[in-house]
């Protein structure tokens, strides 16, 4: 069994509620788990609380975008007009910042966009087609109706059974390993 | 559902009609709004549409080659008249696209819950309008060979784009607006990818779903850092509609022809885009919700609120033509005046007085409940709107330009043949876009109405 | 041409022979790259006559064309791919749409980086001409015949390709400007439906062959009795031609010397002699006149001399400060004419009526006679004749040369109770070789045709089968069978008909040998102008095809054939010179003209009183009046296969492509014409207008009829020149064939019952360019006023002014420290001529877009001429119901080209920067970079911007590739172009004196509307220079901008137009 | 549920992802680059021409001046190319009978003009003119390289818009003495260390137009 520990990811359990699940949560982090995950067909209120998790990265790397594309777009218009090729275009100054406006709120807009979500598929580590956690046998119900918990197995306080069992005095369903080809 | 409820509208309980037909279950949302694309089979119906819709598509394509071939002349712009159909329907579509992002990003803003059952489709038809919107401002060009020019790159010419010119205003916000459109769909599709990447029993859908949905497996995490990504996409999403309309409005408004030349003008068609979007989304909405039985999600709640926005924005739409004729009279600007005087009793009154009764006269009905309600009449009522709309803009692009400064210069538009393949065209290509949608993407976001049966379900307690 | 010998370089005419750097330029990439190879692939056989063209230098280009035109088969490619080409431009699809597809798609792959260019040749000279320098264009001087004057010209030439016809400053009747007929002229030479080779009853021959024919006839009239040779040709001022002709006569028993010109002026010769007893030509001196009054002359814009007449009378209306003074214009006439509509007092009335008017004036004056008109007509007359009394000596009265010769005896009597004879006219003898009543002359003629008298009839500078009265059928007088000995031999009354012309017309098709004429720019000849001035005519180019000159088809009938027109018209002026002879031939040819060789004025004694003429017959009233008129373009229809002339919108009317009956409103109304704008191109494009049949003495004629404000009523104006059936591929069945109605007895005035007219219930849309006339009272459009006005305050122009101050703008203006380009026109000076027009068009390469693109609003003129009435009427419209106002309006003509504002809207507006200001304040169009939004056209408040819609230019007629300007690029489809002032010209002079290291000076640089301007209404140059002739004019008070308000600070400006009425009629 | 994808799609999708942007990213550049490289401008190509005239012979080893036979170069906007009759001014007596001669020969007996074919290649809406730059300073390598080292001539340099405009912003760098000896045909000069300095006098005595002038659409585009 102990040699076996390295092929299995965790232990996964099932719940019926988004409350169950919540619940659990927060028990499984009061246990003393940190390398646990929660799988959820839909967000839930409470729920990184319940888990611990603190404010993420994606609102500043959006900041970092737009600042970039705005300052960008309007520098490099001025230097287009006023020094690449500067021409007398209907009697307006050469730096007619006025009419560069639009243009460099849009390309802050775009920038702050493409930095938002690039920046989040990045950290979540997307596109990740593989994953052990899709070796659970009943994981297809966690994109429709059901809520899981997996407890991973590199987890120090992880050990196979007692894990299990936790987990089933959590009241979870269908308590079974999930296996770590 | 039970046979235990009241009808869903009879009149008693209309005023409370949910954005959720009540007794929906987590599953009973997923099976239903995921059977439409993965189980369903092609209906006789839809293949037909689909059929028609591309035959029109395919006379886009014609207009386009034989353009191509023998240049803008086949169309009826002249000089005076250098802007005909083209930027017509290029500003009607752009228009029509801004209902999605303003339901998916304002409303989600606004924390609105009934936006969550027609974001997706909406969204869907934002892209797919700025997709037909993009085609004019390119093939309107004499040279669209050269189109290319329009954009910043070191040329061998050493010279750049003169960004002074609202068309290169344009060129960013409609590339930017599309763009951040697609991310934003894409955005809220992820979760339903994976949904439907797991239900799908072939192994082919599985693939392809499966590649799309990036490997999503609903990880609180993820979900954690998703949700602020989608937040900050409606926040950023917010400005940026509001902006491209503006920016389209300045191709007028910047230029000093009488009847282009007005500050009014970005207010106006932005409120006039949300107006002719949602007359679009419930064009759509209606049909949509019948073929494929969707009453549950798209309820009479939705069509009745989406009528009010329509009356509202329909209201500062009135507002904005009326004083754009008390400034005209105000200022006393000899040239302003007399364009009144020519939409009044010009050769192209009769266009003036039919936007009116399309725009403004016939939606006053939506003040009437039972107007409001009755499925038929809403849909026929966005029909004359959208009309009204695309009426809007041919008074204000081709009227104006027909009498302005120089009488000696004077001239007259009427469009050619090919002026209504190129227009009909796209319509078709639009359509055809739906007609795909709705059979390989859930037209209904799927997570999100998990999360409304989550919260409809407390509210029961 | 193979005669040609090295001398006669020297003399300016030249090989064709051009290096392919400086053949006309192709602007667009995607024009480049692609098409060309795959021409081949489709055209293969004009293709290889391409190639060939191409592969043969200089002297062999031409002589490979007639040698190709010699087999029939290229005969046939030429009709079947030129007139597909030929000026009008062709909606119809063809193989090069899809040439042009695959050049686009090409392009947009984006491998339009034109990385391999088809390999091009150089092909230079084998021995290069004296004085000539590549890439510079050189000027000759010679004359362009016309009627009973030659108008001197300057003709720009590059590589021995005559591109550009401008006035010749030492040439007495242009005084270095022209009109739009002489600046088109060029474009006949290049005509791709020019006959090319002789021809015997269609059959291709040799001149050789013509040669033997011609003899034989000489010949016959020798053996034969009464056979006669008859020589009909049309006037002719030219001493050497006449001295040929007269040759044959004495060489050939029994010859005689016919003249017919469907246009010609019978009246004035007739006129004369009922005066004076004898034939004397008039030369009339404008510049010395104070007050001048028209008899229904049209003399500033048609007739011998008019350029000239119009320089010295609007010479006499420049103004510089209040105090200055000006010349008074009366004219009286049926129509109004460029001379009427400007003048300071216009009466309509009917071309009858002008013969009473003459006869009331001269009893007024008393002159003996009586009559008088009623009530305003008389208060009008009464008010003129005391102007004329009171400028005895400084006076003038002008006849119109379509009035009948008792006008002309009045005026010519006038004028001498006057005292004007050698102060504001002169006397001179004719101008014409032979001058004869042509009528008669022609009458004559035909009798003898009828009578078997003609044997051989040779028939040149005249089209008699399309423009002889009707009655006299002159069809059938040439085709007309006598009874013979054997009766199943028909043999034709006429035995030969021999006609020579350039293009394979009407006539022709009745003629056994058709000769193919020389264009004027190919030939060797003389002509005197309307003074008398004998003016040389050089060829600037061989031949282009197999043509040959009257001069040469006359030799053919005399004993020595071989005499060439250089060597009669050289050894006939040494002849004429004093001193060294070779010197003074070589400055006749520089100058173009035979120092002093005017007439000088005669002492005509008046054989003639008013009283002694018969009471004048008065048409009852309540009829209709139909008057013929040539046509201000096609004049009599010799120009109607001209695209240029086609195309350029009648001065008055603005019609294009077509003639009208033209009538006045309240007679429309009469006769319930009406017309409407029509839904595409409208007011600026399409007319839609009732189609009327015309039963005019035993013959009918349908045509669509127009509205024309100022026009006496129950007139019906029938101008000539259209209907032709074969005239080539832009002239043939356009518009209506007023010749049709048109009888010896009625040349130019005919009279009938209303009911001859009657609506065929059909409409007919018209392309005209300007329909609307009226300014809707923006006064900052065209500003006018009268010189009272002007005196009292002399910045009426600015009145009610919105013109904002310089420092309003929030951005500082951008300064200009070198040149500053400006232009300044004087609408006191413009009368609409339309001079200016087309000599923009044939310098900057302007396409000709056909009547249908016209009617879409798509022409291309980068000048246009804007004509306002002032008054106000409910629609604007000539078919509005205001006839009342519109009876007799003031009218006004305002030139607008692009006008070059500082602060542009056109530039800001456009994405690619295509159109940008230059640091000499030019707004610079740059076609290349154009890719077509239009934009800028949609944002320039002047709408002076022309856009491609369609391919426009004629990329494949060779000969229309040689009339380009190889110093404008030649713009191709989607691209937006317009006037900047002719930078090419503004470039060479500064290059040029740049390598001085000098300044330009003032008048350094002309544009091509300046130099073509006759009455010196368009003034360019450099506005940073104060004493430049523009700075001071827009200094004036007069001076101020189109829509100043806008403050666009347009470098065009105008100076406001003053008219000078009679104070006594303005009290009426 | 089983596994749908490999666990190596993992690292497949993320390197695609990756990839697309780069090699998009390196197309456009490369587009660019091949715009202006001589492939599309056509430097360095030597053209076979129906005589193989050797500038090198005539130029550099013979030292005929430029002017010669491009006679047009002070005076008119083209050089001009020499007509038959400039060659036999020498060629009737030198190589009179050479055998690679004899189209000059051919031609000047049979009138027939030689064709030879183009190298440098202006767009036709570009109006270069010869005379004020030869007249202000510009030298003839400056532009056409070293002439006199080329036995068949090939085009030096780009043409290309952004290479005119380089000049025209600084003419200072290219203007050459013209007295005591005019060094505007001179093949083999070399810049001295203070051109920028005597550049910028030339510029001034000469009258060089201000960059703004220089730089105006209409100096070139008509």
């Amino acid at each position: 069994m102990i040699q076996h520990r390295s092929h299995i990811y965790g232990v996964i359990g099932e719940f019926e509620s988004p409350e169950q699940l919540v619940h659990a949560a927060a028990k499984i982090r009061e246990e003393g788990y940190r390398y646990y995950e929660c799988y959820t067909p839909f967000p839930l209120e409470g729920l990184p609380e319940a888990m611990g998790m603190r404010r993420n990265m994606v609102p500043l790397i959006t900041l970092i975008g737009g600042l970039v594309g705005g300052l960008g777009g309007f520098g490099f218009q001025y230097w287009v007009n006023v020094i690449s090729y500067p021409m007398n275009i209907a009697g307006r100054p050469l730096n007619s910042w006025p009419a560069f406006i639009p243009v460099t709120f849009e390309l802050t807009i775009l920038c702050a966009s493409l930095s938002a979500v690039f920046g989040m598929l990045a950290l979540n580590g997307l596109p990740q087609p593989h994953h052990p956690i899709f070796n659970a046998p009943r994981f297809s119900h966690a994109s429709s109706d059901r809520f899981f918990v997996c407890i991973q197995a590199r987890d120090k306080k992880f050990h196979l059974e007692a894990t299990a069992r936790f987990l089933q005095g959590l009241s979870a369903h269908h308590v079974s390993e999930v296996q770590d080809d | 559902m039970s046979a235990s409820q009241p009808p869903i509208d009879s009149p008693e309980i209309r005023r409370l009609t949910p954005v959720l037909a009540p007794g929906h279950t987590y599953s009973s949302v997923t099976d239903k709004i995921s059977a439409i694309v993965l189980t369903r089979p092609i209906s006789l119906g839809w293949l037909i549409g689909f059929v028609l819709a591309f035959s029109v598509f395919g006379v886009l394509n014609i207009a386009i080659g034989w353009l191509i071939t023998k240049g803008v002349g086949i169309w009826g712009i002249n000089i005076p008249i250098g802007w005909g159909f083209a930027i017509v329907n290029f500003v009607w579509w752009i228009g029509i696209g801004h209902a999605g992002t303003l339901i998916s990003a304002i409303l989600f803003l606004l924390n609105q819950k009934w936006r969550t059952s027609i974001n997706r489709f909406a969204e869907a038809m934002t892209l797919f309008a700025v997709a037909c919107a993009g085609i004019f401002p390119l093939i309107h060009t004499g040279r669209p060979w050269y189109a290319f020019w329009m954009f910043p790159y070191p040329s061998v010419m050493g010279i750049w784009p003169q960004f002074r010119s609202p068309l290169i205003w344009d060129v960013f916000a409609v590339s930017t607006y599309g763009t951040v459109s697609l991310l934003f769909w894409f955005v809220g599709l992820i979760p339903d990818l994976a949904t439907l990447r797991d239900r799908s029993t072939t192994k082919l859908k599985q693939i392809i779903y499966g590649m799309l949905a990036l490997g999503w497996r609903g990880s609180a995490r993820h979900w954690h850092r998703y949700q602020s990504a989608y937040l900050l996409l409606a926040g950023l999403a917010t400005p940026l509609v509001l902006s491209v309309h503006t920016v389209v409005s300045f191709d007028f408004s910047v230029a000093i022809v009488p009847g282009w030349h007005t500050t009014i003008f970005p207010p106006y068609f932005v409120a006039g885009a949300i107006y002719s979007g949602f007359a679009m989304v419930i064009t759509i909405a209606i049909p949509l919700r019948k073929a494929y039985g969707l009453e549950d999600f798209i309820t009479m709640r939705h069509l009745d609120n989406m009528a009010k926005v329509m009356l509202a924005t329909g209201l500062i739409v009135a507002y904005g033509y009326f004083f754009e004729f008390f400034m005209s009279l105000y200022s006393g600007n000899k040239f302003d005046v007399f364009l009144v005087h020519q939409r009044l009793h010009g050769p192209y009154s009769p266009f003036y007085y039919a936007l009116i009764l399309c725009n403004i006269l016939i939606p006053q009905l939506l003040w009437f409940q039972s107007i409001r309600n009755n499925v038929i009449v809403l849909f026929l009522m966005s029909i004359v709107v959208n009309v009204g709309m695309w009426l809007e803009r041919f008074v204000i692009v081709v009227i104006s330009l027909t009498r302005d400064f120089m009488p000696s210069a004077w001239g007259r538009y009427s469009p050619t043949v090919w002026d209504w393949a190129t227009f009909i065209g796209t319509m078709g290509m639009f359509v055809m876009l739906i007609f795909l949608f709705v059979r390989v993407l859930p037209a209904i976001s799927i997570a999100e109405m998990r999360e409304l049966v989550a919260e409809t379900s407390e509210e029961h307690k | 041409m193979d005669d040609m010998s090295e001398n006669e370089f020297m003399h300016g005419r030249k090989h064709d022979h051009e290096e392919h750097e400086d053949s006309s330029r192709v602007e667009d990439h995607s024009e480049e790259c692609a098409p060309d190879p795959t021409v081949h692939e489709h055209k293969l056989d004009l293709a290889a006559v391409r190639a060939k063209l191409r592969n043969h230098g200089g002297k062999q280009y031409w002589r490979t064309l007639e040698e190709l035109s010699d087999n029939p088969h290229f005969e046939e490619l030429l009709h079947r791919e030129f007139p597909r080409q030929a000026s009008e431009w062709d909606e119809s699809v063809d193989r090069r749409d899809f040439l042009k597809l695959a050049a686009a798609s090409l392009a947009f792959a984006g491998i339009a980086g034109c990385g391999n260019k088809p390999e091009q040749l150089i092909v230079p000279y084998v021995k290069q001409p004296d004085g000539l320098v590549l890439g510079k264009p050189r000027f000759y001087a010679t004359a362009m015949p016309f009627g009973a004057d030659a108008i001197g010209v300057l003709v720009e030439s590059h590589e021995g390709r005559p591109t550009h016809v401008a006035g010749n400053p030492d040439h007495p009747s242009s005084l270095g400007s022209t009109d739009a007929i002489t600046q088109a002229s060029v474009l006949n030479l290049y005509d791709p439906d020019r006959a090319q080779t002789v021809t015997n009853a269609g059959e291709i021959r040799t001149w050789q062959q013509f040669l033997d024919a011609a003899a034989a006839a000489v010949s016959r009239s020798k053996t034969v009795a009464g056979a006669s040779l008859r020589i009909l040709t049309g006037t002719i001022t030219s001493p050497t031609l006449a001295a040929q002709i007269q040759s044959v006569l004495k060489l050939v028993p029994g010859s005689k010397w016919h003249q017919w010109e469907p246009a010609g002026s019978d009246g004035p010769r007739e006129g004369a002699r009922l005066a004076f007893g004898r034939y004397v030509d008039t030369v009339y001196r404008p510049e010395k006149a104070d007050v001048i009054l028209s008899l229904d002359s049209d003399f500033l814009a048609s007739g011998p001399g008019h350029i000239r007449y119009m320089k010295e009378y609007y010479r006499r209306r420049k103004l510089t400060s209040p105090s200055d003074t000006m010349n008074r214009l009366y004219v009286v006439e049926p129509t109004p004419s460029v001379t009427g509509a400007t003048a300071d007092h216009r009466l309509p009335l009917r071309a009858s009526e002008v013969e009473q008017f003459a006869r009331a004036l001269a009893a007024k004056l008393g002159l003996g006679g009586s009559g008088t008109l009623e009530g305003a007509a008389q208060k009008w007359l009464d008010a003129a004749a005391a102007d004329l009394q009171k400028h005895r000596g400084a006076s003038l009265v002008v006849a119109g040369e379509f009035q009948p010769a008792e006008v002309h005896a009045i005026a010519h009597a006038i004028n001498a109770s006057l005292g004007n004879v050698g102060t504001t006219l002169n006397y001179i003898d004719p101008v014409e070789a032979n001058p004869v009543n042509q009528l008669d002359s022609f009458s004559e003629l035909c009798a003898d045709m009828d009578a078997g008298k003609v044997d051989t009839l040779l028939i040149f500078g005249s089209n008699p089968v399309y423009d002889a009265p009707h009655n006299f059928d002159f069809v059938s007088k040439l085709t007309a069978l006598k009874k013979s000995a054997d009766p199943n031999k028909q043999e034709r009354k006429v035995g030969t008909t021999i006609y020579l012309s350039t293009h394979f017309d009407e006539t022709a098709e009745y003629c056994d040998w058709h000769i193919p004429e020389s264009h004027f720019l190919e030939t060797w000849g003389d002509a005197r102008a309307f003074d008398g001035t004998v003016s040389v005519i050089q060829p600037l180019i061989a031949p282009l095809y197999r043509t040959h000159s009257a001069f040469e088809v006359l030799a053919a009938f005399t004993d020595k054939p071989g005499v060439t027109a250089y060597d009669a018209v050289r050894d006939r002026l040494k002849a004429a010179g004093t001193g060294d002879q070779e010197k003074f031939w070589r400055k006749t040819l520089n100058d173009g003209i035979v120092a002093n060789s005017a007439y000088p004025p005669i002492s005509a004694a008046l054989k003639f009183n008013p009283a002694s003429l018969p009471p004048a017959k008065t048409p009852s009233a309540g009829q209709i009046e139909f008057i013929f008129r040539p046509d201000s373009n096609v004049y009599d229809g010799r120009y109607a296969n001209n695209g240029w002339l086609q195309e350029l919108a009648r001065p008055v009317t603005k019609l294009v492509w077509d003639n009208a009956a033209l009538v006045s409103p309240k007679t429309a109304e009469n006769l319930q014409l009406a017309q409407r704008a029509a839904a595409r191109g409208g007011e600026h494009g399409q007319i839609i207008t009732n189609v009327i049949d015309i039963s005019l003495s035993n013959s009918q004629v349908t045509a669509a009829s127009w509205i024309v404000p100022g026009q006496a009523d129950g007139v019906v104006v029938l101008p000539l020149g259209y209907g032709r059936k074969n005239a080539g591929f832009t002239g043939s069945n356009k518009g209506f064939n007023a010749y049709m109605v048109r009888t010896s007895g009625a040349l130019w005035m005919a009279s009938a019952g209303s009911d001859i007219i009657k609506k065929t219930g059909e409409d007919y849309p018209l392309a005209c360019t300007q329909y609307h006339f009226q300014m809707e009272s923006r006064r900052k459009i065209l500003s006018a006023g009268t010189l009272e006005e002007y005196r009292k305050n002399p910045s009426f122009a600015h009145e009610g002014d919105e013109q904002p101050s310089k420092d309003i703008s929030l951005y500082k203006e951008f300064a200009y420290p070198g040149y500053a380009w400006g232009m300044a026109i004087d609408l006191n000076s413009c009368n609409g001529c339309n001079a200016c027009v087309i000599a923009c068009q044939s310098e900057n390469n302007i396409p000709v877009v056909g009547k249908d693109q016209v009617m879409r609003g798509r022409e291309m003129h980068w000048i246009r001429i804007d004509r306002y009435y002032k008054v106000e009427t409910e629609t604007g419209d000539p078919g509005g119901p205001d006839y009342d106002a519109l009876a007799n309006p003031e009218t006004f003509f305002q030139p607008v080209p692009c006008q070059q504002c500082e602060n542009a809207p056109c530039e800001q507006v456009c994405p690619v920067g295509a159109t940008a200001h230059s640091a000499e304040g030019l707004n610079d169009m740059v076609y290349n970079r154009c890719i077509g939004t239009r934009y800028c056209s949609n944002n320039c408040p002047y709408k002076v911007r022309r856009f491609n819609f369609l391919r426009f230019q004629d990329w494949e007629t060779p000969s229309l590739k040689l009339i380009r300007n190889p110093e404008v690029t030649v713009r191709s489809r989607g691209v937006m172009e317009k006037c900047t002032y002719c930078v090419q010209r503004i470039n060479n002079v500064r290059i040029e004196a740049e390598k001085q290291n000098r300044p330009i000076a003032d008048g350094e640089i002309v544009t091509a509307c300046e130099s073509a301007c006759p009455s010196e209404a368009i003034v360019f140059g450099n506005a940073n220079d104060k004493t430049s002739r523009v700075s001071k004019l827009k200094a004036q008070t007069r001076n101020y901008a189109i829509l100043g308000e806008l403050n666009t600070r347009p470098r065009t400006t105008y100076q406001a137009a003053v008219r000078n009425p009679n104070p006594e009629l303005e009290k009426a | 549920m089983a596994q749908i994808f490999h666990r190596s799609t993992n690292f497949i999708s993320r390197f695609s992802l990756f990839s697309a942007v780069f090699v998009a990213g390196l197309a456009l550049t490369a587009i660019l680059g091949l715009a202006r490289s001589p492939y599309s401008t056509n430097q360095n190509i030597s053209r076979a021409q129906p005589v193989q005239f050797s500038h090198k012979h005539h130029v550099g080893d013979d030292g005929i001046d430029c002017r010669y036979c491009h006679t047009g170069v002070e005076t008119s906007a083209v050089a001009g190319i020499p007509p038959t009759k400039t060659c036999m001014n020498c060629h009737s007596v030198l190589y009179a009978d050479a055998p690679y001669l004899e189209p000059i020969r051919d031609s000047y007996r049979t009138d027939k003009s030689i064709e030879w074919v183009k190298v440098h290649r202006l767009p036709d809406f570009v109006y270069f003119n010869h005379s004020i730059h030869v007249n202000k300073g510009v030298g003839c390598s400056t532009c056409h390289g070293s002439i006199n080292q080329m036995p068949l001539v090939f085009q030096a340099s780009p043409l290309l818009m952004e290479w005119c405009l380089d000049c025209h912003r600084n003419p200072e760098k290219a203007l050459r003495p013209l007295e005591p000896v005019n060094e505007v045909f001179n093949m083999d000069w070399k810049a001295p260390d203070n051109q920028a300095e005597i550049g910028k006098q030339f510029a001034a005595e000469r009258h060089i137009r201000s960059t703004a002038e220089l730089t105006s659409c209409s100096t070139c585009h008509r």
